[in-house]
């Protein structure tokens, strides 16, 4: 039939070697293939300017502080911050600011898990539920919670109280939402295939909602160590007390400039280690999404 | 038909499922079925063919028990369907494995929660069954490590381990490229013949139905109605050569015959509605 | 029955080495075809063998590592060309690449206003005229979320159409539809084809669908992929429903699969168990 | 009668039609139910979130009552923030949080659109400011405070350069979001079809990403709020933040929270500003709520 025409070289094709044809192309030995992906990986173009960029960050940054144009005058140089640094965090000093401030926030956010995430759970579950609380949270949410902070200091006898309350409260509006968010979005296939196979309501929550809506808590609950930060910063700057905060502020007070940049960084740094706890957690919790 | 008896792989009679005269509908002016009639006897292979959107997937939810008729009723073996059950099982359009657990997982999740004893003859049965669709090896693997085709056999698997009278597939093959689900059509023969499962097989591919089903059912567009009753009678095991068969064509020029008109009419639906909204506004 | 003079692409052992991460891997390796002006060529191959990878080098997207592309006697494409995508091979998209921001009258008679080819006027016109022989009458000012897919698919043809292209060039566009809104689709290209005499080139997983509307179907195989097989589909045109329940077409159906079905499942098999690695 | 085929056929077209009619009437009754059903389910819920809201009041003042004695009551509330509301020097502070807000909001939004367009639109731009943005974006925007007070010496101008932080961020990034989340076939199509980098750039590109775009633009007027506030609290004088805390001081507790209020109804008001904005500009999204 000449309706399918063979070509006759192609036809055996899995003895010719295509391969070898094409010039810029060669076989690698896994160790070759290995080796190329991770230097290409590290010392490519983009990873270069990556680098540059910092630097040039760096030197506009001592250029206009040691030529002190206009609006910087006061703002400390990078060798000055760099000083400042080595003899400050090696200091008892820094570390209970750390202390105190991790402590804050580890306490306001581990409250606000164990009340937000259950009450997520339920307003996603039971509608009356959600009915009931939803209302007044919302029109609660536009509030900032910063402007919280002279009420808190208005309640609680304490100001530890009220800045671990106020963490608390940071954290505690993206978490509900996001599990109650997290909840809604549990496909209802899931549970249709579930209910035919028979499964009771019991079955239902812990294998389809609860694993369901892991990823959308973890989320919130990121958006919420962010808030954390942020509401534990601006409570110590305002209510005072020990903390990473209130040190960045006093150093401006005692006209240690250097030391606020310091302290900026400081917190900046703990804020990324502390999402990335949350991070690390969450890819422990979903063995099922870390692995593409 | 084939009526095998009482199956070692499923251990079960298949069941019978008749729906007579169903209404249903999304609100005024939104009817999705009309006087839906149609029986899937006892271990036959049945398929539903229409365009999309048509409500197939309504029928599907209905005879689950997701949802109830306004009007008519789902008789499973001549009881009225009263909610979801194990008797009657579901494979979703997309897959429905739960991604938080393994293959194995998914696998025995109906027996765990009915509380059967996992060890023993349904372990068994699970072993048997991944591998007649030749999943063994993938056992421990989540279903985000699994290719698209072998995703669908899971869900195969795990709805046959319920022993289910009647198996209910919403379309189970869509999505997939065209090989795929060749290959998946084949698997899906072969479980059939092995197990004499009752099937009702949703799709909107004709060659699909003609290939692997004993009767056909064709829907108009919407609202719908079963237009056409097609019965198969092509031999069974079937094979990949009956693809090609004179027997084969025949049945898919009737099937084009019938089809095209409803698909020719659905797709310009939407421009009708269009236009009976302008008259209605003006 | 207006047959273009032009349109005819050649490619001569055009190669691809993917590389992205310094590891090499061989898309498509030396692949030679000729598409004559006015001809429908469909290419058939399982899923990631490189189909999408050759048209998109035809259409200006890649740039092959070795070998050339000529379109009516120009080089379009070689290792040393800078790539050139424009108006006369206009691709239509796997997934649909409508603006979903702009309606559909605006889709279409964006290409001429963009080349400066037509006034704001002329384009709105034409576009119009154009939509309304593709029965779209009446939708042109909906958003294309707004419609239903097959219609999406029609509405990016005739986009593709207005500029007036050389060459059409079909990515899988019917993948994602049903099987009957893609009945009605095959018979609008064909329609098309017939009206228009464009030269198509046809990407698909389907090699039903490709004998029943190329005149020549080119097979491809997996990774690194490489043109097997050519089928010349002989079926007279115009061609509809009933062309696939004629003897000829069951014939060439029936070989065409016998031949590729084997070969195609061994790829299958190989393919399912590295992607479950 | 029972003679000619048109006959037989008008016949059973008029049973067809009657039992379609009586069908139809059956159904409608079915249809009626259901959306009494709905409208009764309606009811029911708006009652329950009242409930929740009285609930909430009731709290409130058993708590101001008992445990926490300085908590004013919400009546005290209410009658206290009447006086105040109708006191113009209540108004000036409300002038002073808008003023900042919408300068700092706006200078944010005006660069940070652009930058993260370029951002996503460019390799080179994108990796030379990158790692600038990871550095700043964990510190929080509070903690900008004090070194913006010694950048600027005007008052004014560092809290307006706080605001300014606070959305800066959050916009830019998710301009460069969104132009990272557009479909590689829009622009290949773009090309095929002949645009010119340019009109790429602003037809696919600025449209693409625009409903990212909204998306930060909300969560900065968001952020520029909690900042404003923050910076008031600490540094300020005027505005709602300055009130709170002047009152906390003062000992004028039902003020404290009237502040609160205050910048919750301002801040809803502006993101539905935005929201209005946003729901024009992206017309062609709301089929999928349609």
């Amino acid at each position: 039939m000449e309706a399918i025409q063979m070509n006759k070289v192609e036809k055996n094709t899995d003895q010719v070697d295509w391969a070898s044809r094409i010039d810029g192309y060669t076989e690698h030995t896994p160790f070759q293939k290995f080796w190329r992906r991770s230097m290409r990986g590290i010392f490519n173009l983009s990873n270069l300017r990556r680098i540059l960029s910092l630097v040039i960050i760096v030197v506009l940054w001592h250029v206009v502080t040691t030529l002190k144009i206009p609006p910087f005058t006061r703002v400390p140089t990078p060798y000055e911050v760099w000083v400042d640094a080595l003899s400050f965090i090696p200091t008892m000093h820094c570390f209970m600011c750390v202390i105190f401030s991790m402590g804050r926030i580890y306490l306001g956010f581990t409250i606000a898990c164990l009340i937000g995430i259950p009450l997520g759970l339920m307003m996603g579950w039971n509608r009356v539920v959600k009915n009931f609380v939803f209302p007044t949270f919302e029109s609660l949410r536009p509030i900032p919670v910063i402007s919280w902070i002279p009420l808190s200091v208005i309640m609680f006898p304490l100001t530890e109280h009220s800045i671990v309350f106020l963490v608390f409260l940071g954290a505690f509006y993206p978490i509900v939402l996001n599990t109650l968010l997290g909840v809604e979005s549990v496909r209802a296939d899931y549970i249709q295939g579930a209910l035919s196979l028979g499964s009771k309501p019991r079955h239902i929550f812990f294998d389809l909602i609860l694993p369901g809506a892991l990823p959308s808590i973890f989320t919130g609950m990121t958006v919420g160590m962010g808030l954390a930060w942020v509401m534990v910063v601006a409570a110590e700057m305002v209510a005072g007390g020990y903390g990473l905060g209130y040190m960045t502020w006093e150093s401006y007070i005692l006209i240690a400039y250097p030391r606020i940049i310091l302290g900026m960084f400081t917190i900046g740094a703990c804020g990324y280690f502390s999402s990335a706890v949350i991070r690390h957690l969450g890819n422990k919790a979903m063995p099922w999404r870390s692995l593409f | 038909m084939n009526s095998s008896a009482k199956n070692n792989v499923t251990g079960v009679e298949p069941g019978e499922m008749e729906m007579r005269g169903c209404y249903y509908s999304f609100g005024e002016g939104k009817e999705v079925l009309d006087n839906v009639s149609f029986k899937v006897e006892k271990g036959s292979f049945t398929c539903l063919c229409g365009p999309s959107g048509c409500g197939k997937t309504t029928i599907i939810n209905l005879l689950a028990g997701y949802t109830t008729p306004d009007m008519g009723e789902c008789l499973i073996d001549g009881v009225p369907v009263q909610g979801p059950g194990a008797d009657r099982l579901v494979v979703f359009q997309e897959t429905a494995l739960l991604p938080w657990m393994t293959l194995w997982e998914n696998t025995i999740y109906g027996p765990r929660v009915q509380g059967k004893d996992l060890t023993g003859e349904v372990a068994d049965r699970a072993e048997e069954l991944i591998n007649m669709v030749g999943l063994t090896g993938f056992e421990e693997k989540y279903p985000s490590q699994l290719s698209g085709g072998m995703q669908r056999r899971a869900e195969l698997v795990r709805a046959l381990i319920n022993q289910p009278k009647v198996l209910l597939m919403d379309e189970p093959f869509r999505g997939l490229d065209a090989m795929t689900r060749q290959i998946m059509q084949e698997y899906i023969i072969q479980l059939f013949e092995q197990t004499g499962t009752t099937i009702l097989f949703v799709t909107a591919e004709l060659e699909e139905a003609i290939f692997v089903g004993d009767v056909a059912y064709f829907l108009t567009a919407r609202p719908a109605m079963v237009k056409k009753e097609l019965v198969i009678n092509l031999p069974r095991p079937r094979k990949f050569e009956h693809f090609s068969s004179r027997e084969f064509v025949e049945l898919q020029r009737e099937a084009i015959e019938t089809v095209d008109e409803e698909a020719q009419k659905a797709f310009s639906a939407f421009l009708k509605a269009k236009e009976s909204k302008a008259k209605q506004s003006a | 029955m207006a047959k273009a003079k032009e349109g005819n692409v050649i490619a001569k052992h055009v190669s691809l080495v993917y590389d992205p991460l310094g590891v090499n891997v061989l898309a498509v390796a030396d692949c030679s075809f000729e598409i004559e002006a006015g001809a429908f060529m469909a290419i058939v191959g399982p899923s990631g063998c490189g189909k999408t990878t050759l048209l998109n080098m035809i259409a200006g997207f890649d740039t092959p590592t070795e070998g050339e592309i000529w379109v009516d006697g120009t080089c379009i494409a070689s290792p040393t060309i800078r790539l050139t995508p424009g108006p006369d091979r206009v691709v239509v998209f796997q997934h649909g690449a409508l603006f979903p921001w702009r309606t559909v009258l605006e889709n279409v008679c964006w290409g001429p206003i963009m080349q400066g080819t037509m006034t704001r006027e002329e384009a709105v016109e034409k576009a119009r005229e154009v939509l309304k022989i593709s029965g779209l009458e009446g939708c042109e000012n909906e958003y294309p979320m707004n419609i239903s897919s097959g219609m999406q698919r029609r509405v990016e043809i005739v986009r593709a159409l207005v500029n007036e292209p050389k060459i059409l060039l079909l990515d899988e566009p019917f993948r994602a539809l049903d099987a009957m809104t893609k009945s009605v689709m095959h018979q609008y290209l064909l329609d098309l084809f017939d009206a228009t005499g464009k030269t198509v080139m046809f990407i698909t997983h389907d090699l039903d669908e490709a004998i029943y509307l190329a005149d020549r179907v080119f097979v491809m195989t997996t990774r690194p992929g490489r043109l097997k097989q050519m089928i010349e589909v002989d079926l007279p045109r115009p061609r509809n429903m009933k062309t696939k329940v004629t003897d000829r077409y069951i014939e060439l159906r029936n070989e065409a699969l016998n031949a590729v079905h084997e070969e195609a499942r061994k790829a299958f098999e190989r393919g399912e168990r590295e992607m479950a690695k | 009668m029972a003679g000619s085929p048109q006959d037989r056929e008008s016949k059973e077209n008029f049973i067809i039609d009657h039992m379609r009619q009586s069908v139809k009437e059956e159904y409608e009754k079915v249809y009626w139910r259901r959306t009494q059903e709905q409208k009764k389910l309606k009811k029911k819920q708006a009652v329950t979130g009242i409930l929740g809201g009285i609930t909430f009041v009731v709290v409130w003042h058993v708590l101001s009552q008992t445990i926490i004695d300085k908590l004013p009551s919400p009546w005290e509330t209410v009658t206290q923030s009447v006086k105040t509301v109708l006191d113009p020097w209540y108004y000036k502070s409300v002038y002073h949080s808008l003023y900042r807000v919408i300068v700092g909001f706006c200078t944010a939004s005006a660069l940070g659109i652009p930058l993260g367009l370029m951002m996503g639109w460019n390799r080179i731009v994108r990796d030379m400011t990158m790692p600038g943005f990871e550095l700043f974006r964990s510190v929080p925007p509070v903690a900008w405070v004090p070194l913006s007070i010694i950048i600027f010496a005007h008052m004014e101008y560092s809290m307006i350069f706080i605001t300014f932080t606070g959305a800066f961020f959050v916009v830019t990034l998710n301009a460069k979001l969104g132009a990272e989340s557009i479909d590689q076939s829009l622009f290949r199509a773009a090309w095929c079809l002949g645009g010119s980098p340019r009109q790429v750039f602003r037809h696919v590109l600025l449209p693409g990403s625009l409903p990212s775009i909204f998306m930060g633009l909300a969560l900065g007027m968001g952020i520029s709020w909690q900042t404003v506030v923050a910076a008031e609290m600490i540094a300020g004088q005027y505005g709602l933040g300055y009130l709170a805390w002047e009152s906390y001081s003062l000992i004028r507790f039902p003020e404290v929270i009237l502040a609160m209020a205050s910048i919750g109804v301002l801040g809803y008001i502006c993101s539905a500003i935005l929201r209005s904005i946003a729901g024009k500009y992206l017309a062609w999204r709301k089929v999928y709520t349609a």
